[in-house]
């Protein structure tokens, strides 16, 4: 447990971080996520934090020591994509029993580590801990180490109990297992003067893919992407690398500025998403690998890709533009994402409407005033309802968010459009941009919303009729009793409202002749007395001239 | 919006439509007691019986005057006369309905003359129902059969009301040849919601659901009686659902003065809030809270599959008011309709939400959707070669589906109805991307879409892939 | 047409046929088919047979010409198999309209075989001759002959328009176009002294291949096969076959009579469905291939192949033969499965109670007599009610036949086997047999037929119920009108059917102290009541000893 | 007939199971104004947010005291206040409904005592509806997180009936955790078509139908409410459906005195034919029309489909109830159960229909099913990469069911609900003999089948097959 305090009091000292460095000792120490609030907390723990950094590693066995709904309530629901190795998806968990409370579950852990190792032979194992045998005190550290030697495979522990704080401490607390236990620990089996690492990249459906083939066609080489479609090896191997990208996130800051210190990897922080940020991020990259010793021409031939694809892309986006024209779109993300897909959607043309920056830091904030001027509506904290009632009140025409809040903009039958994990579509680089703005367009203009809006048409009938029916009680209550009463008295309708007598009072009196005139009469308004009422008025003797006249009206 | 073409072939390839008899064979189907009867030869029958067999695995009573060569020259009176009175003997139906083919129509067979003839001559038949219908199987589609029919039975069936009253609840439904049993089942229960009480012409609910009854009968073993449609005419209103059975319910007007209200369409939403608006009219009932529900339910499930059916390309092969109904509702829901093939012409055909629909075949759909790389085939079973080779996911519907269990009860009317068909083909789309479109490393490699060749050797190209 | 009746009349002299030697001359002319009665006709026409017979010939286009219904309503419902070509499947007609009728189809009949072999390039097209044009007098021999010649390429008219008979002379019409037009026209690559046609064996749902592995193994090669899996080219060639199985269907018996008599080829009736009859015929086929010149080993390799077979098929069916002890089976079906199914089926320990003989010849019905007895249950015409009643009544505990009888059986809740065409699994051969086998045992043991058969409970309810309903309306008229009398009327039960007072009555005047006791008193027999009887038990004051008595009764 | 056993795992590998505070969170989300609240730390909630979410495409009201490692040393209570406090004011719920987590349990935080002290402590609070559920993570799985809350709803809520006369029409309906909202609507509509007011507890039909409220609201948007909860001790009787269910309507019996019957199983023909008697008898009423029909609907669909579910290999994954319910239905119809799963104990298990019943994982279920030719499975999604590993269909049942839309509409009960399921399964079987299964000239080239290895290295063995 020590041991873990001191790893978080670190992370919490990140130098890295902009966010840390504007703030004073004590409330470094505090941490750098607020506290959690009982009863309106939403979101992850520190162990989806760092299985969510560290699964997509798509050879390694992942392991969770802890009772079944720490794995069996989450299994197999991120959406990373593989190139090959399969054994990621699989759930693997000690699914620990009130026995091993009692007793302690570490002799189970270890039995796992070993069914695992000869039923599935994984290149690794990472074992994580969760909340129950942090408390109860199994040692997985030890027993990760037993283990290791033992079974001669490299099993990792990952401290990373869901207790001690929010997803964004797991990345980190993920980060440093792979600091301590896996990077250094092999060596590739060649280097290139284009090696590259990709840091907080996931590869969720399969974005990576959409990048990869212009770093290939630049002859750069991702020798570790940590953690989308990598490796065990990759990653083991990975400070080997000249250079490397933080992607679109600060999760893993502290791998990237320690490999930084330790191996000399300069890195920068960039993002794939939006034309322009696209190619800065293509840039950065050449650049450093040329500061570390590629060949210049790199940056040439940078620039002549940048240039092709970036003409490719705004030619497919250009028909989009007057489609987008005055569409206001509102973005409810978190961090990074906060200003680089702001930059991605205004470069389609759209309005931005608000970005939340909830997550996000200074330096964040002032990309976005950078983007949408210095009156930019950021929002630091929306709930539900609120962005509901925006939604419904049509003060933007779109909402791009994660998908726990999709709901909120569908219930108000508003366009939406995933752009978190769980989404099916891939948005990064040149070609995902225009997949973006294909997206956009295709929730915008759908013509089911029109439909959706419609108030319900029965209302309308409804309101006709309740007006109707009391009109008829109130002429109901001034009916007597006699023969020819009942007889007058006998409903023309099926649906009760109007009797015979009013029609034929309404109909001598004024001498109507049509059904639409004795509608007027009586307000009787329905679709089955029309029927009736022709019958009657043909049974009626002859109307005056009065009458034909009214009628003709 | 649409143009309606038909393009120059003198083959066609993989047929989309079935002959006009077997349509007016099948609307006699829904009638009580009934014998459906083809005039022309026995193969005639025996490959519509099949057909309706394998679609609603049931029996299904069909019969046939049986015309020889030597028949045909002579003309059919002897036939036709015999084929009666065998039936009429044999089977002791409620009714049997005549339907001439290509032979008969060919030949110039008068068989109203028979039947006047044969009322004659036969004392014991002279108030025995009997319709014939003209359907020369040269001419129109299986939904044209359908049509004429069910007009026919209007005109022979149903009385003039001779001074009793109309009853108010009593509603007259005239559905179209693209409905179920299924669907019939959930309109009648959404009407009696209404307090309404309908009379199906033709009930197929009653005959074609798949029941178990207690009893073997040669002939349909349910839908409407005789009876009841002669009573028609005391009915409040004429609900006509496709535009196919406008011409029913006019018949239906002229002959006994009930109004008729023609919805063209009950798949979707809009078109089922007029439904259910016009029955609240009409029955002066308020709408049954379980329809706001099921109102809320489609709501959402549009909404849960619009990320799926959104801007999909569609190829769609199917009879005028199916092919008008599911292809509106899909293009309401983003999709797009790229590739549209019909049976025979219908005045909804131009306002189907695409540039071009076809009258045509299956291989000019499989073709369409080839080179216009359509993602979704919609149409009956014998689409399913054409799925096989295009490798997009396929949904059955329409007649005949022989491929699959169950078709009697498919449902497309109603807030539920068109719930289910959504859910059915989002899932069918989301299957189909898990399966087949996953991404690669490969998939970005180039962004540019290849341009598909005409499919001239299509079919030779995958003679190895399919057994 | 004067051609067509030529060809009818000679297929009605078949002198191969037993049925038509005990013929007349006059008898003979009528044809060798009943004259069909309208409204009692039932089966497909000649058109429909001739299709069955060629159809199944793999990589031939199969042209209808006639309007839609011939071919729009009958496409793709065959379950013959292929190893290859696809085409067979495709749907090709003419689709002929009213201007076709009026001017004659002719030229668009020529049209249609030039389109389809710009399109889809066949090595050969079948056009189908249907009634229509046959009555305006289109002369398909002729287009076909030009379209051969211009086109360059077999263009095979088929004669057999649906008016001129049944399915069966449709098998022969068909038969007779191969042999006028196909049959000998080209060389095959090689022969070998091992080469065999089979006649009449159309691979319904690849049962065609539960046999040939056992041919393969001993080198007999199948030459052609009419029309399973065929291809033109071998069909074209098969003239050079050194022996022919017609196979379990006299169906194409003129093509085996006349390749006999024009090529020397002999041929011999056999089936394969049964272990006796399977080996029975590789028994022939061997004899007549040693005959023609084959090494006589491979008598003795087929006797080693067939004690084999049947000592693997024996052992697998074995299980089966006490739980099929007293099953009895009607079969319902035509011509030589009449017999042959009956001993397969007999083999597998089924008694036959019944078989049909309506399309069975008299060599047939003497089979079976010898198979069943004298006293065999030869059923010459059975109506849907009889089948029906004779199911209903259990007079049988299964039935075979083809799919369009089905629902007779499955309504009168009995098991069901399909063993026409229409069927999904293959019965030919020893692996059939056990197939079979399996499939009957299946049918008959599914648990599901004991529930179907239950009376439906809620039957009993209601009877139970009529009759409680029935005494309670005699009390409630005994009811008079003051206020105890309408408080004692209040009902009890939801069903309304026992009043308050009635029960009270019970109670009081016998003693009762248990529900039990009151429902034997009151006819009260319902569910809902038991609570509310509590209710009043509790409320009544206690009850005499004798009463103690009564209630332990 | 079934040996119930475990296997002899440290580890489970693709976990069946999920926890049971979710298991009691779900139950709470049928009542109406629910706020359910999980004890524990954040994870614990947002794990079992996120799985409802995606398989109800819904929001879904779900609350944690956000445990955090010190709270966890100094015990639960102003945690627990906090959250009650915070949420009693922000979402203005009916009720908060509280489940204890691993976390919490192994602490030993004495909720109930927090509760007590809450209410002194806060007299707005001392009559507001809290109830509190023990649900230890690392005991039991889901199901049985439901069964206890609901037995606690019943015990906290429900009044014991003073004076006040039953209600011969009223009917408490307790429904296991394996019915949908779906499901809940059949059941209602049955009920009610015999005149029966039915009173859910839960209502899952009512808050995760998937409908559009017209307001957002941060707690369920409808099921239950409370004060009809309270009143249930003056229905006649109670229906429980589904063995975990004995133990809530026992303790309304006990409560209240109202009778109840269980029915173990709603999807096949007997069971129904047994509710459908027994809403007869208690109504009163003769069976309406429609259920005679609907059930000679079911027996047409068992004949049509028995000839493609009969013989079948079933491998089946599920929650005792659901495995007993769909596994029974489908041996009556000649499926043979060859592979069973489940994930905790229950007395219907040793009356499945087959030899062994194993406490277990997808691991143990996707071996078995290998091993023993298996060619059809059932289970909740999560059984999707095993099917594709197996090459078998792949039928889901259960919760949850993420990756198809509509999961909240699925039907199995009733005659029409298991129609449905009938005609789904046996379409699937006829697809994969399509698609997988057609003969070739190789098929039975050896007529004895291989036999297949323990499948140690399945996942190594397709790791280039699914990427």
């Amino acid at each position: 447990m020590s041991s873990l305090s001191a790893t978080i009091q670190e992370i919490f000292n990140e130098p890295g971080c902009a966010k840390n460095a504007n703030k004073s000792d004590a409330e470094r120490k505090k941490g750098c996520t607020k506290q959690l609030q009982p009863g309106g907390a939403a979101g992850g723990c520190a162990f989806d934090g760092a299985k969510i950094a560290l699964q997509p590693f798509t050879d390694v066995a992942h392991l969770v020591h802890g009772p079944i709904a720490c794995e069996g309530n989450s299994w197999d629901n991120r959406g990373a994509a593989s190139s090959g190795a399969s054994i990621w998806r699989t759930g693997f968990t000690t699914d620990m029993n009130e026995t091993d409370i009692v007793f302690g579950g570490e002799k189970r852990l270890y039995k796992a580590i070993k069914e695992i190792i000869n039923k599935y032979n994984p290149p690794a194992i990472f074992v994580y801990q969760t909340c129950v045998p942090a408390m109860i005190g199994d040692d997985i550290n030890a027993v990760c180490k037993a283990a290791s030697q033992k079974l001669g495979k490299p099993v990792i522990p990952v401290n990373s109990p869901g207790f001690v704080g929010p997803k964004n401490l797991g990345n980190k607390l993920a980060g440093e297992a792979l600091l301590e236990h896996v990077i250094g620990t092999q060596e590739p089996d060649y280097t290139t003067p284009y090696d590259i690492n990709l840091i907080g990249e996931y590869n969720l459906s399969g974005e990576l893919w959409q990048v990869k083939p212009l770093l290939d066609e630049l002859g750069i080489r991702i020798l570790s992407c940590i953690s989308g479609d990598g490796k065990y090896r990759e990653v083991a191997s990975s400070h080997r690398a000249r250079a490397a990208m933080m992607v679109c996130s600060k999760a893993m800051i502290n791998v990237a500025r320690k490999m930084e210190e330790r191996y000399g990897i300069r890195f920068f922080e960039g993002s794939f998403y939006g034309i322009q940020d696209s190619s800065d991020s293509l840039r950065q990259i050449a650049r450093l690998l040329v500061e570390r010793g590629a060949p210049s021409e790199l940056i040439e031939h940078t620039e002549v890709v940048i240039a092709r694809e970036e003409a490719r892309a705004w030619a497919a986006i250009e028909p989009y533009k007057p489609r987008f024209a005055g569409k206001r779109a509102l973005l409810i993300t978190g961090g990074v994402k906060s200003w680089s897909v702001v930059a991605a959607l205004q470069e389609a043309g759209l309005e931005l409407v608000g970005t939340s920056v909830k997550k996000s830091t200074k330096e964040d904030k002032e990309r976005i005033k950078q983007l949408m001027g210095q009156d930019a509506h950021m929002i630091e904290n929306m709930t539900p309802r609120e962005i509901y009632t925006m939604l419904k009140n049509a003060k933007a025409d779109i909402m791009l968010s994660g998908g726990k809040s999709q709901f909120v903009a569908l219930k108000a039958t508003m366009p939406w459009l995933d752009i978190n994990q769980e989404r099916c579509h891939a948005y990064m680089g040149y070609v995902g941009m225009v997949k973006l703005v294909e997206e956009i367009d295709r929730a915008l203009f759908n013509p089911m919303w029109e439909q959706l809006r419609r108030p319900v048409p029965w209302d309308e009938v409804a309101k006709n009729r309740q007006k109707a029916i009391a009109q008829m009680d109130a002429q109901a209550a001034a009916v007597a009793a006699d023969p020819e009463t009942t007889r007058r008295a006998k409903k023309v309708c099926f649906c009760k409202e109007v009797d015979l007598g009013t029609i034929e009072d309404a109909i001598r009196s004024h001498g109507l002749t049509s059904v639409e005139a004795v509608r007027q009469h009586t307000n009787a308004f329905g679709g089955c007395c029309k029927r009736r009422i022709e019958d009657i008025l043909a049974k009626m003797p002859a109307s005056s001239p009065l009458a034909m006249l009214q009628a003709a009206e | 919006m649409a143009i309606v073409t038909t393009p120059k072939k003198a083959c066609a390839v993989n047929p989309l439509k079935m002959s006009q008899p077997i349509g007016g064979a099948f609307a006699f189907m829904g009638l009580r007691g009934a014998m459906p009867l083809l005039h022309g030869s026995q193969g005639c029958t025996s490959f519509g019986l099949t057909l309706f067999v394998r679609h609603f695995k049931e029996a299904v009573p069909l019969q046939t005057t049986a015309m020889s060569e030597v028949a045909t020259v002579l003309g059919g009176y002897e036939n036709v006369e015999q084929a009666i009175f065998n039936i009429y003997n044999r089977a002791k139906p409620e009714i049997i309905g005549i339907c001439s083919t290509g032979v008969t129509e060919t030949n110039g067979d008068d068989v109203d003359g028979y039947i006047k003839l044969i009322r004659e001559q036969h004392p014991q038949l002279a108030k025995f129902p009997l319709v014939f219908v003209s359907t020369p199987d040269f001419k129109d589609a299986f939904q044209d059969g359908w049509e004429k029919t069910v007009a026919c039975m209007v005109d022979v069936l149903v009385e003039a009301p001779v001074g009793a009253e109309r009853d108010p609840a009593r509603v007259n439904v005239l559905p179209g040849c693209h409905l179920t049993p299924g669907d019939l089942y959930e309109l009648r229960t959404i009407l009696e919601d209404f307090g309404l009480k309908p009379s199906f012409l033709p009930d197929l609910a009653g005959s074609l659901d798949g029941h178990i009854p207690d009893e073997f009968t040669p002939t349909t073993i349910g839908g409407i009686g005789v009876d009841e449609v002669a009573g028609m005419g005391r009915s409040s209103w004429t609900i006509a659902i496709g535009a196919q059975m406008r011409r029913a319910a006019e018949a239906m007007q002229a002959k006994t003065g009930v109004p008729f209200r023609l919805f063209e369409r009950l798949c979707g939403l809009i078109p089922n809030d007029e439904f259910i608006a016009f029955l609240s009219d009409i029955s002066g009932r308020p709408v049954p809270a379980k329809y706001r529900r099921q109102r809320g339910q489609l709501a959402d499930a549009m909404l849960d599959a619009h990320f799926h059916v959104g801007g999909r390309k569609l190829a769609i092969g199917a009879e005028p008011d199916l092919l008008f109904d599911l292809s509106s509702m899909l293009h309401e829901m983003g999709a797009q309709v790229t590739a549209a093939v019909t049976t025979t012409q219908s005045p909804v055909l131009e306002r189907i939400g695409t540039n071009e629909v076809l009258i045509g075949d299956l291989e000019d759909l499989e073709e369409l959707a080839w080179t216009r790389n359509c993602d979704l085939l919609i149409t009956h079973s014998h689409g399913r070669q054409a799925a096989a080779r295009l490798k997009i996911p396929f949904y059955r519907a329409g007649f005949p589906m022989f491929d699959r269990i169950g078709a009697g009860h498919q449902l497309s009317v109603g807030y539920r109805g068109t719930r289910d068909v959504i859910f059915n083909i989002a899932n069918l789309v989301i299957a189909d991307r898990e399966e087949n479109h996953q991404p690669t490393p490969d998939s970005w490699r180039t962004s540019r879409q290849p341009l598909k060749p005409s499919r001239r050797s299509f079919i030779a190209s995958t003679e190895e892939s399919i057994a």
